[in-house]
C-alpha cells in the first residue's frame, strides 16, 4: 500500500516526519497514561484487599496534597509535549507551502465526478486541455489553482501533499514538489455526491524530459482518422450523441460539459479511475457506464454493436 | 448638394487637429478651441459618382455612411406641418430594422424574415406597387437568429438590388422587374449562420457578411460579383493569416496586432474555428485610399474563460482593399471581448483640416462606450472618449492602443458581476449615427443600460447557442434606458442630449436644413433641431420604431421622409416574440431591462412616408 | 403513539416513494410508443418522470447542457426560441406533445435531437419543461439553481396538464 | 425564607410519616389509563422514555453502520450501490448525533440531576416532555423519510451546495435540515430545563463547590447546548430557505458563500463533541469515586477542566476546516486552541488515575468500561492532537483516520462513559441489579469489537482512503483491513448483545437492587430504587460533597405542603432556601404542542402555507398550556 507514510514529495515528506514526531509522542503518552492506570489498578486493588472496601469520606490531607502535586506534575509534563507539538507543527507547516520558482502551473477543476486539468502555455493556442490524469516533472514545484465547477471537492494525493478544498466561488491553491518519479494515486476527498467513490486521480510524475515530451504530443490537434473505421467512428462522434458533450480538438465536437477526449487513446484510465482504458473496458463503458458507475452523468449512448465498434476504433486512435 | 458642400467647406470644428493628435494624452478637458477643419468625403464624392442628390441609393445614403441628406424643403420652421403622405404595411410583425432605398422614382423596401422585397412606384400616388420578390427563406433560420429576424437594408447598384435572407443567400434582382439575376448561397443555417445585414456595392463588388456570434460561427466577410454572383474573396475574422487575407500589404499601427497567425495563437486551440468574429454591421468605403472599413462582431463564446487570448480579429476594425480583400490594418476595440461588444457598429469616413495639413478621419462609436477618432490611413486611435456611462473600462491607452479594462468587472463563472455599464448591447448597438457636414455633429442614437451577469459553461454543439453568460440588464444611471446625443467628434465632447426613457433602437437622419429624425420603441417618430436638440415636431405610429429613417425629393419634387415602424429586434423581441416577461434572462438578459414595452407598444409592421402638406 | 405514527408512515410512503426514487440506468419505457405514434398514457411510465424529483432535477441540468437555455433561456422565458414558462404552447402542451419536440424538432428553428439524446432524458427534459409552467407537482419542482438568481413565474399557470392535441399554430 | 431547615427529624413520626407519604403519593401520583401515558410529565417516567428512545435509535444507526460494513467489507461490492449507501452514513451519522447522543446524555442528566441535588424533579416538568415528544417526533420523521426513499444522503455535515437546491433535489435535505432544526429545540429545551434545575432547586447546603461532578458536567453541557445549538439552528434554517424560499445565503454566484455553512455548522459541530462527551466524563468521575470508594482527587480541577473545555471548545471549529485554506495565521491560532483542549482532558484523566492510585479498588463492571475508556479515549485524544496539526490535518482530513479518530472520541469518550454509567445506575433506574459475569463479558466484546473495528481504519485512512466512498478498487489493497473492520464491526455487536442480554434478562428475573447497592456517596442513592414520582419523602439538606458517606442523611427540609406539587427554590451559589414554588400538574399540552411543532416543521416542506398554520396551531397549544390553574393551586404558596 502506498499513503500519506510513503511521500514523494517535499511537502509529503515533510509532513510524514512531523507525523512521525506526533506519532511517537503520542506513543509515550499513551503508554505512560496506561501504565499509570494499570499501576493505580493494582495498587488500589492492594489495597482495598488489605483495608477492606469501606469508603473514606475524608482522606489524609498530606497523602492528597501529594496526589495533587502527581498531577500538577503530569498537567506541566503535558503542557510542555504539547507546546512542543505545536511548535513542530507550525515549523513543519513552513514546507507544506514551499514555493521556489518559477512554478509550473497547472488549473484543476473538479467535475462531479472527474477531473478536468488544464496546463496555460506561453501562447493561448498552447494550452493543454485533459482529464482524469495529472502529470508532473519531477524536481519542478507545480502550482496547482483549484477551482469547483459544481459542488465542494477536495484534491488529495497523500504521496505527494496533503489535501485542499475545490470550493465553488473560491480559487484555491496547492505548491507540489514532486521528487520521485512514479504513478501515485489522487481521489476526491470531500463528499461530493453519488460517485464521489469513483472520482480518482492518477498521478504521473515523470523525469523532465518524458514530461515535456508528454505535453508537447498533448498540444497536437486529434489525429485525422486514417481507417475506415475510425473514419466512420469520428463521423458517429462528430454528429452523434458524443458531441453534445465532448470535445475532440480540430473537430466539430467542441462541447465542454464532459471531459476532453482530444487524447484520450493516451491515457491509462478511463472515467476518472473507474477502469483501466483498453478497448474493451472502453466499449464497455460507452455501452452502458451506468452499470459501472451508477449515478455518472455520461448517459448510455444508444449506439449499435457495430456503431460502437467503430466509436471504439476512433477513440482507440486518438493517442 | 453644392450648397451643402460649400456649408461644409465654411465649418470650422471644435479643436485643431495637431492640438488633437498630440493632446490626447491630456484628456479632452485639455482641448483647444476650434480651429480645425472638416470635411465630408462623402459631399465630394456625390457628383463624382454621378448620384443625383434627393435620392436615397444606400442604406446610408453614401460609403461614408453619413445618413445626411442635403435636403432642405422640410425645415424647422414647417417641420411641425409634417404629416402621412402614405403607408404600407408588410404583414410582418417582427422587427423592421431595414432602410427603404429610392432610386430615381422607385422605392425599394426588404423586410424581415421571410425577406420580401417590395418596389414602389413613387409617380403613382400613395406608394402604389410596382413588383414584389418573395425570397421564401428556410424556416428553420429562424430558430438561430440571435436578436429577433430583422434585416438591415437592400443596396442597389447599376440597375440591380442586392439584398441578403435570414437563411444565407444573397440575391441579385433586376430593379426594374424584380426578376431574380442569381442567388449564392454562402453559409450554413445548420451551423447557426444568419444574414442580416445590407450589401455595399463598391467597384462591382457586393460585400455582405454573417451574422451568428451567439452560435460559435466563425465570422467573414465576403465579395461577391456584382453580375454573377461568383464569390470574389472572402476574409474570415479569425484564423490563419491566409484566410484572414493577411499578407505582405498588412500593417496594423500598433505592435500587438502584428505577428503571424495571431488569428490562430490568440485563441486556445482550435477555438478559432467557432470564436466569432461575424460582420453584420454597415461597411464604409474611403475611394480615396481605396480601402473599406468594417467591424468585427464579439468573440465566441460570451464567457471569456473559455478563450482565453486576445482572440484576434474579433471586436474590432479592419481597412481591406475592395479588389482582393487583402487587410491594410487591423485595430481591436476591445481586445479579448468581455461583455459582448461587438465592434461591427459603422464607421463613418470625414477629412479634416488641421495647420499641418488635412487629415483622413473615422469616427466610430463603439459598444464599449468610447468614441473613437481613428486615422483612417493606417488605423491609428487619435482619440476614444466615453460617450456613455462605462464602468467596465478605463480609457483607451493610446501608446499600445489597448482598452484597459477593471478587472473587478470582468465576468467569472459561477460568480455574479453587478453594474457592468454599458450593459451587452453596448453603449450604442447597430442603430446606426448620422453626421452633418454642415454642424460637424454627429447624432448618436444610444443606451443607457447596465447588468449584473454570471459566467456560465457554455457547452457548444453545432447550430445551437454558444454563450455561456446569464445576464440581467437594467437602465443606467438615471434611470432611462436611451440616449439621443449630438456629439462634437474632434472636441470629444457632447453638445446636447435628450433622454429616451427606451433605448434609442432606430436609426438617425440629419438633413441639410438642420433637422434629426429618429424614432423610438413606444411608436414615436421624433425631428429635433440639429443644433440645439429641441423637439420640433413628432408623431405616434402604430408599433415602435427600430428602422432607419431616410429621406428623398419625390418626382414631385416634394421632399419626403420614410421610416419603418415595427418594433423588434434584440431589444425589442419581448414584444413580437411574446418572451415572458417575468424571466430576467430572457433573450439574453434584454427582457430585464424592458419588461414595460409590451404594455408600450405592440408589434406591427408598417412603413411610414411623410411629406409636408 | 404507534397507530398514529404506523399511519403518518403509510401516508407518507405512499407519497414519497416515487417522488424521490433515482434510478441511473433508465430503461425507455415509452419510446416505443412513440415511435409508432401511439397515444401516450398518462398512467405509471409517465409519472415515472414527471412526479420524480430526481428527473425533473437532471431535466434542468440537461436543459443548460444541451443548450436549451440557449434559446429558450435560462428562466425559459424565450429569446431565439419561445418562451416556455409562460404555459402557451405553440405545439401543444401535453407530455408527448414537447417530447415530440424535442425528438423531432419544429419547422421553426427547433432542431431535432432524437438522434442525439437517449429516450430517458428526453422525457426528463420534457419533466423539467414542463415544470417551468409550473405543471408539475410542487413536491418534485426543482429548487433555484446555484447561480444567478431568476425567480419564479409571478402566477401559478393552471396544473393541469394540457390534453396531447396540438393547438393552432400561431400566425 | 419561607420554609424551615431541620436539621434532625422528629422521632416519633411514623404515623406523621405514613400520612406524608399518602399525601405525597396523592399529589404526585402519575396518570394512569392511555391517556395518562400522553399526559405525564413526571421528570422519571419522561427520562426514562427518552433513554429507551434514544437507544432504539442507536440500534438503528448501529443496524445502518453493519450494512455500511458490509458494503465495504470487498473491494467493488455493488452489495447496497451509491444511492442507498449516502443515505446510510447521513442517516448513521445524524442519528448518533442528534437522535442518540445528544438526547442520550440529557436524559442522564434529566433522570439523575434532581435526584442528585435533591429535587423532587425537574424545574420545568411540561417543557421536559415537550422537548421528548418534539424529539420523538424528529427521531421517527427521519426515519419515515428513509424508509421512504427520502432519506437526506449528503453527510451528516450536509456541506452546501451538495446539499443545496441544485444538487440535492426532492425533500431529502429538507428532511435532515427539519429534523435537525427540531431536535436542536427539543435540545435547547432541555438544557434550559436542567441549568434552572440545577442553579435553583439543589437541596439547602449544596453550595455549587458541593456539586456532585455529575451535575456539574450537565451544567456546563447544557450551557454549551445553549451557546451551540442556535447556530446550527440558524444555519439549517438558513439552508431550509435556500431550498424552499429561493434564498442564497450558501449561493456563491450572487454573493453568498458555501463557506458561510461550514463555519456555522462547525461552530456547533465541534462544541457538539464537547456536548456528548462531557456528561460522560461526570459519569466516569462518579463511577471512579465509588467504586475507589474516597473523594475524588482535585474536585477544583477538575471542575476547572470541565468548564476550561466549555470554553475552548468554541475556539477550535476551524481545525474541521483547515483544507479549505484558510490564511496561516489563523491555521496557527486554531492549531493552538485544538491542541491546548488536550489539557483540561488529561488533567481529569490524571486526576481519576491518582483516585484509583489511592482508593480501595471495587472492581465491578462501571469501573471495567472506564478502564476501557480511558485506553480508547486516550488514543482518541492523541489522534485528536495529531488532526489539530494543519500539515497533519491535511494528510488525514476527511479520511477513514478521521473516521477512526471520531469514533475513538465519540465512542470511547462517551459511549463506554455511557455504558459504564448505564450498568452503574441501572438498580436506580430499574431496582434490579446487572448480571456483573454478563456484564464484564460485554465489556471485552465491545471493547475487543471496538479496537478491531475502528483501529484498522487509522491504517486506511494514512494508505489513501477517503471517507464516504461506498466502494474502492481492489488494487487500492484497502480490502484486508476493511475486513477485518467489518469482523470487528460483528464482535462489537455481540458485544452490545451481551450487554443488552444481560439488561433483558435483569428485567425480567434480575437480583432486587435496594436503595443503594453500591455504597455509594451522591443523594440519588438515598432513596427506593426505581424512585417514588416524588422522589424525596422529605427533601434533604447537605454539608458535603459526599452526603452519603458522611454520615448526614437524616438532614431534612420540613415545613413543604404535601399536598401541592411543592420545590424548594434555593439560591444559585449557596443554596440557601429562597421560596417554595409550586409545579404544574399532568398535562396533554405539552404533547399537543409538540405534535403542533412537529407538524409546522415537518409541512414547512411542502408548502410555505405551513408559517400561518403552525402559528394559529402554536397559539392555541400555547393557550392552553399556559391557561391559568385553578385557585387551590396557587403559584407561589403563602406559608404561615
Amino acid at each position: 500500500m502506498t499513503g500519506a507514510l510513503d511521500p514523494a514529495s517535499t511537502q509529503a515528506l515533510a509532513i510524514s516526519i512531523l507525523w512521525w514526531v506526533f506519532f511517537w509522542t503520542g506513543l509515550f503518552v499513551f503508554a505512560a497514561v496506561l501504565v499509570a492506570l494499570v499501576v493505580a489498578c493494582v495498587r488500589g486493588r492492594r489495597r482495598a484487599r488489605r483495608e477492606g472496601s469501606a469508603a473514606e469520606a475524608v482522606p489524609e490531607r498530606s497523602l492528597e496534597q501529594r496526589r495533587e502535586r502527581a498531577v500538577l506534575a503530569a498537567t506541566v509534563l503535558s503542557v510542555v509535549i504539547l507546546i512542543g507539538l505545536l511548535v513542530a507543527s507550525i515549523v513543519g507547516g513552513r514546507y507544506i507551502y514551499g514555493n521556489p520558482s518559477p512554478p509550473l502551473p497547472v488549473k484543476v477543476i473538479a467535475h462531479q465526478w472527474w477531473w478536468e486539468i488544464q496546463y496555460p502555455g506561453p501562447r493561448s493556442s498552447d494550452l493543454v486541455v485533459t482529464a482524469n490524469e495529472l502529470h508532473l516533472p519531477a524536481g519542478r514545484t507545480a502550482e496547482l489553482e483549484l477551482q469547483a465547477a459544481d459542488v465542494i471537492h477536495s484534491l488529495w494525493i497523500p504521496n505527494l501533499q496533503g489535501k485542499r478544498d475545490l470550493i465553488p466561488g473560491h480559487t484555491t491553491r496547492l505548491s507540489i514538489l514532486p521528487e520521485r518519479v512514479g504513478r501515485y494515486d489522487g481521489h476526491c476527498a470531500e463528499f461530493c455526491g453519488l460517485e464521489h467513490a469513483r472520482m480518482e486521480l492518477p498521478v504521473f510524475v515523470e523525469s523532465p524530459e518524458r514530461f515535456s515530451a508528454w505535453l508537447t504530443a498533448q498540444r497536437r490537434p486529434a489525429p485525422a482518422p486514417s481507417t475506415p473505421e475510425a473514419e466512420r467512428g469520428a463521423r458517429i462522434f462528430t454528429k452523434g450523441p458524443c458531441a453534445m458533450c465532448h470535445t475532440v480538438t480540430g473537430t466539430d465536437a467542441a462541447a465542454s460539459v464532459g471531459p476532453d477526449l482530444t487524447h484520450v487513446a493516451s491515457r491509462a484510465w478511463l472515467a476518472a479511475g473507474a477502469l483501466p482504458n483498453s478497448p474493451r473496458n472502453l466499449r464497455a463503458w460507452l455501452s452502458d457506464p451506468q452499470r459501472l458507475k451508477p449515478g455518472s452523468q455520461m448517459p448510455p449512448t444508444g449506439l449499435s454493436e457495430s456503431e460502437l465498434d467503430d466509436v471504439v476504433h476512433y477513440l482507440g486512435s486518438l493517442r | 448638394m453644392q450648397a451643402s458642400s460649400r456649408a461644409a467647406e465654411t465649418l470650422f470644428i471644435a479643436a485643431t487637429l495637431g492640438l488633437l493628435v498630440f493632446g490626447c494624452h491630456r484628456g479632452p478637458a485639455d482641448a483647444e478651441p476650434p480651429t480645425g477643419r472638416v470635411v465630408l468625403i462623402g459631399g465630394r464624392l456625390a457628383p463624382a459618382s454621378g448620384v443625383e442628390d434627393g435620392e436615397w441609393r444606400k442604406v446610408a445614403k453614401d460609403d461614408a455612411n453619413t445618413r445626411f441628406s442635403g435636403l432642405a424643403t422640410i425645415t424647422p420652421g414647417n417641420v411641425a406641418t409634417l404629416r402621412v403622405a402614405w403607408t404600407f404595411k408588410t404583414g410582418i410583425a417582427r422587427g423592421h430594422e431595414a432602410a427603404p432605398l429610392v432610386v430615381g422614382s422607385t422605392m425599394y423596401v426588404v423586410t424581415p424574415f421571410p425577406n420580401r422585397v417590395h418596389a414602389f412606384d413613387l409617380k403613382a400616388p400613395n406608394g402604389t406597387p410596382k413588383w414584389t420578390y418573395e425570397a421564401h427563406p428556410e424556416a428553420r433560420a429562424q430558430g438561430v437568429a440571435c436578436c429577433d429576424v430583422v434585416n438591415r437594408g437592400a443596396a442597389y447598384d447599376d440597375g440591380r438590388v442586392f439584398f441578403n435572407t435570414l437563411d444565407d443567400h444573397t440575391i441579385a434582382l433586376d430593379a426594374a422587374t424584380g426578376r431574380e439575376l442569381w442567388n449564392t448561397k454562402l453559409g450554413e443555417v445548420a451551423r447557426g449562420e444568419t444574414m442580416t445585414m445590407a450589401p455595399l456595392v463598391v467597384k462591382g463588388r457586393v460585400l455582405v457578411g454573417n451574422s451568428g456570434g451567439e452560435l460559435g460561427v466563425r465570422g467573414w466577410l465576403t465579395a461577391l460579383d456584382a453580375r454573377t454572383g461568383e464569390i470574389a474573396w472572402r476574409a474570415y475574422s479569425t484564423g490563419p493569416d491566409a484566410d484572414v487575407l493577411i499578407g505582405a500589404a498588412f500593417k496594423p499601427y500598433y505592435a500587438g496586432d502584428r505577428g503571424v497567425d495571431l488569428g490562430v495563437h490568440s485563441w486556445p486551440p482550435e477555438r478559432w474555428k467557432i470564436g466569432g468574429g461575424t460582420v453584420w454591421g454597415f461597411v464604409s468605403y474611403d475611394p480615396e485610399l481605396d480601402l473599406l472599413y468594417y467591424g468585427t462582431a464579439n468573440p465566441g463564446p460570451w464567457n471569456n474563460e473559455q478563450r482565453v487570448g486576445d482572440n484576434k480579429w474579433t471586436s474590432g476594425i479592419f481597412a481591406r482593399r475592395p479588389a482582393d480583400g487583402s487587410a491594410v490594418w487591423f485595430y481591436q476595440w476591445s481586445p479579448h471581448d468581455l461583455y459582448d461588444y461587438d465592434g461591427v457598429n459603422e464607421s463613418v469616413l470625414a477629412d479634416a483640416d488641421t495647420p499641418n495639413g488635412p487629415r483622413k478621419l473615422l469616427f466610430h462609436a463603439d459598444r464599449n462606450g468610447y468614441l473613437y477618432v481613428l486615422d483612417r490611413a493606417n488605423g491609428q486611435v487619435l482619440s476614444a472618449t466615453q460617450f456613455g456611462h462605462v464602468t467596465t473600462s478605463r480609457g483607451v491607452d493610446l501608446t499600445t492602443g489597448r482598452l484597459n479594462y477593471v478587472a473587478e468587472k470582468q465576468p467569472h463563472v459561477g460568480q455574479t458581476v453587478h453594474d457592468i455599464c454599458p450593459g451587452s448591447p453596448g453603449a450604442k448597438d447597430w442603430q446606426p449615427m448620422a453626421f452633418s457636414p454642415k454642424t460637424a455633429l454627429l447624432y448618436i442614437p444610444h443606451n443607457n443600460l447596465c447588468q449584473d451577469e454570471e459566467g456560465m459553461q457554455a457547452n457548444y454543439i453545432a447550430g445551437t447557442p454558444f454563450v455561456g453568460e446569464a445576464i440581467k440588464m437594467r437602465p443606467g444611471p438615471g434611470g432611462n434606458r436611451g440616449v439621443f446625443s449630438a456629439w462634437d467628434p474632434l472636441g470629444a465632447r457632447e453638445v446636447w442630449h435628450i433622454d429616451e426613457d427606451l433605448p434609442v433602437w432606430s436609426g438617425a437622419l440629419v438633413t441639410g436644413s438642420n433637422l434629426v429624425f429618429y424614432g423610438t420603441m413606444d411608436g414615436t417618430f421624433k425631428a429635433v433641431d440639429a443644433k440645439t436638440g429641441a423637439l420640433l415636431w413628432h408623431a405616434e405610429l402604430d408599433s415602435g420604431v427600430v428602422g432607419q429613417p431616410i429621406t428623398y425629393r419625390g418626382p414631385d419634387g416634394k421632399q419626403y421622409v420614410a421610416v419603418f415602424s415595427g418594433v423588434g429586434g434584440w431589444a425589442g423581441a419581448v414584444v413580437p416574440a411574446k418572451l415572458d416577461v417575468t424571466d430576467p434572462t430572457a433573450a439574453l438578459g434584454f427582457v430585464n431591462a424592458m419588461r414595460d414595452l409590451p404594455q408600450r407598444t405592440r408589434a406591427g409592421g408598417t412603413l411610414y412616408v411623410f411629406t409636408l402638406p | 403513539m404507534r397507530a398514529p405514527s404506523l399511519l403518518l408512515l403509510a401516508l407518507l410512503s405512499a407519497a414519497g416513494c416515487r417522488r424521490e426514487r433515482r434510478s441511473f440506468s433508465e430503461p425507455s419505457p415509452l419510446q416505443a410508443r412513440v415511435e409508432r405514434a401511439e397515444p401516450l398514457p398518462s398512467g405509471e411510465p409517465l409519472s415515472h418522470f414527471l412526479d420524480n424529483a430526481w428527473a425533473v432535477s437532471e431535466g434542468a441540468r440537461l436543459f443548460g447542457w444541451y443548450n436549451c437555455a440557449g434559446c429558450h433561456s435560462l428562466g425559459g422565458g424565450g429569446g431565439m426560441g419561445p418562451p416556455l414558462r409562460d404555459g402557451a404552447w405553440r405545439y401543444g402542451g401535453a407530455p408527448a406533445d414537447v417530447h415530440r419536440s424535442i425528438v423531432e424538432g419544429r419547422p421553426n428553428g427547433m432542431p431535432a435531437f432524437g438522434p442525439r439524446i437517449p429516450d430517458y432524458q428526453t422525457w426528463q427534459l420534457v419533466a423539467y419543461v414542463l415544470s417551468l409552467s409550473g405543471r408539475l407537482r410542487l413536491d418534485v419542482e426543482p429548487g433555484r439553481p446555484e447561480a444567478i438568481a431568476i425567480g419564479k413565474p409571478p402566477v401559478m399557470v393552471s396544473k393541469k396538464l394540457p390534453s396531447a392535441e396540438p393547438l393552432p399554430e400561431a400566425p | 425564607m419561607t420554609s424551615t431547615v431541620a436539621t434532625e427529624s422528629t422521632p416519633d413520626s411514623r404515623s406523621e410519616d405514613a400520612r406524608l407519604e399518602r399525601e405525597l403519593t396523592d399529589t404526585w401520583r402519575l396518570c394512569r389509563g392511555f391517556a395518562g401515558w400522553f399526559c405525564e410529565t413526571n421528570h422519571t417516567v419522561i427520562a426514562r422514555r427518552m433513554l429507551v428512545t434514544a437507544f432504539v435509535f442507536f440500534a438503528l444507526g448501529g443496524v445502518e453502520a453493519l450494512l455500511m460494513r458490509l458494503e465495504l467489507a470487498r473491494p467493488d461490492n455493488h452489495f447496497i450501490g451509491p444511492d442507498r449507501y449516502d443515505q446510510l452514513f447521513t442517516v448513521h451519522g445524524s442519528t448518533m448525533m442528534f437522535l442518540f447522543a445528544v438526547p442520550v446524555m440529557q436524559a442522564m442528566g434529566i433522570y439523575l440531576v434532581p435526584l442528585m441535588v435533591g429535587a423532587r424533579t425537574v424545574a420545568f416538568p411540561r417543557l421536559n416532555a415537550y422537548a421528548y415528544y418534539t424529539y420523538l417526533i424528529g427521531g421517527v420523521f427521519l426515519y419515515v423519510s428513509l424508509f421512504t426513499d427520502t432519506g437526506p444522503d449528503t453527510g451528516w455535515f450536509s456541506y452546501v451546495p451538495l446539499s443545496g437546491p441544485q444538487f440535492s433535489p426532492g425533500k431529502r435535505v429538507d428532511v435532515w435540515s427539519q429534523v435537525v432544526t427540531f431536535t436542536e429545540l427539543s435540545a435547547l429545551s432541555t438544557a434550559a430545563n436542567l441549568i434552572v434545575t440545577t442553579l435553583k432547586l439543589r437541596a439547602p447546603g449544596m453550595a455549587l463547590n458541593r456539586m456532585p461532578l455529575f451535575v456539574w458536567a450537565e451544567l456546563v453541557t447544557s450551557f454549551m447546548v445553549i451557546f451551540a445549538m442556535p447556530a446550527v439552528m440558524l444555519a439549517t434554517m438558513c439552508l431550509a430557505l435556500d431550498r424552499l424560499v429561493g434564498t442564497h445565503f450558501f449561493n456563491s454566484a450572487v454573493g453568498g458563500d458555501p463557506l458561510l455553512w461550514q463555519h456555522l455548522f462547525w461552530f456547533f459541530g465541534h462544541p457538539e463533541v464537547y456536548i456528548i462527551f462531557l456528561p460522560a466524563l461526570g459519569m466516569v468521575s462518579s463511577i471512579v469515586v465509588t467504586f475507589s470508594r474516597r473523594p475524588v482527587v482535585g474536585y477544583l480541577p477538575m471542575v476547572l477542566s470541565l468548564v476550561a473545555t466549555a470554553f475552548l471548545g468554541f475556539g477550535l471549529w476551524v481545525h474541521h476546516m483547515f483544507a479549505t485554506g484558510l490564511a496561516e495565521l489563523g491555521q496557527g491560532f486554531f492549531t493552538a486552541a485544538s491542541i491546548m483542549i488536550a489539557i483540561p482532558s488529561g488533567v481529569q484523566i490524571f486526576c481519576w488515575i491518582a483516585t484509583l492510585w489511592s482508593g480501595r479498588l471495587v472492581l465491578a463492571t462501571p469501573l471495567w468500561f472506564v478502564f476501557g475508556f480511558v485506553a480508547i479515549f486516550v488514543v482518541g485524544g492523541l489522534s485528536g492532537v495529531m488532526v489539530a496539526s494543519v500539515p497533519i490535518d491535511l494528510q488525514v482530513h476527511d479520511t477513514f483516520f478521521v473516521v477512526a479518530h471520531l469514533h475513538y472520541v465519540l465512542i470511547g469518550g462517551a459511549v463506554f462513559p455511557l455504558l459504564g454509567g448505564i450498568h452503574y445506575w441501572f438498580p436506580k433506574l430499574t431496582g434490579r441489579m446487572l448480571d456483573e459475569r454478563l456484564g464484564k463479558a460485554g465489556f471485552v466484546l465491545t471493547f475487543t469489537g471496538f479496537n478491531l473495528t475502528f483501529f484498522p481504519m487509522h491504517l486506511l485512512g494514512l494508505h489513501g482512503m477517503p471517507r464516504r466512498i461506498y466502494t474502492y478498487r481492489a488494487a487500492t489493497g484497502f480490502g484486508p483491513l476493511n475486513l477485518l473492520a467489518t469482523v470487528g464491526a460483528f464482535v462489537l455487536l455481540a458485544g452490545l448483545l451481551v450487554v443488552l442480554t444481560n439488561v433483558v434478562r435483569a428485567l425480567l428475573s434480575g437480583r432486587d437492587a435496594g436503595p443503594d447497592p453500591w455504597q455509594s456517596d451522591t443523594l440519588e442513592w438515598s432513596v427506593a430504587s426505581p424512585p417514588a414520582p416524588y422522589v424525596y419523602e422529605h427533601l434533604p439538606c447537605v454539608a458535603g460533597r459526599y452526603p452519603l458517606w458522611e454520615g448526614i442523611r437524616d438532614c431534612v427540609v420540613e415545613g413543604m405542603d404535601p399536598r401541592q406539587r411543592q420545590v424548594l427554590v434555593t439560591a444559585a451559589l449557596d443554596a440557601a432556601p429562597d421560596h417554595v414554588y409550586v409545579l404544574p400538574g399532568p398535562s396533554i399540552w405539552p404533547l399537543l404542542s409538540a405534535v403542533a411543532t412537529g407538524v409546522t416543521f415537518i409541512t414547512m416542506i411542502f408548502t410555505p402555507w405551513a408559517v400561518p398554520l403552525g402559528l394559529a396551531l402554536g397559539t392555541v397549544c400555547l393557550v392552553g398550556w399556559f391557561w391559568p390553574r385553578p385557585p387551590h393551586e396557587p403559584l407561589l404558596a403563602e406559608q404561615p
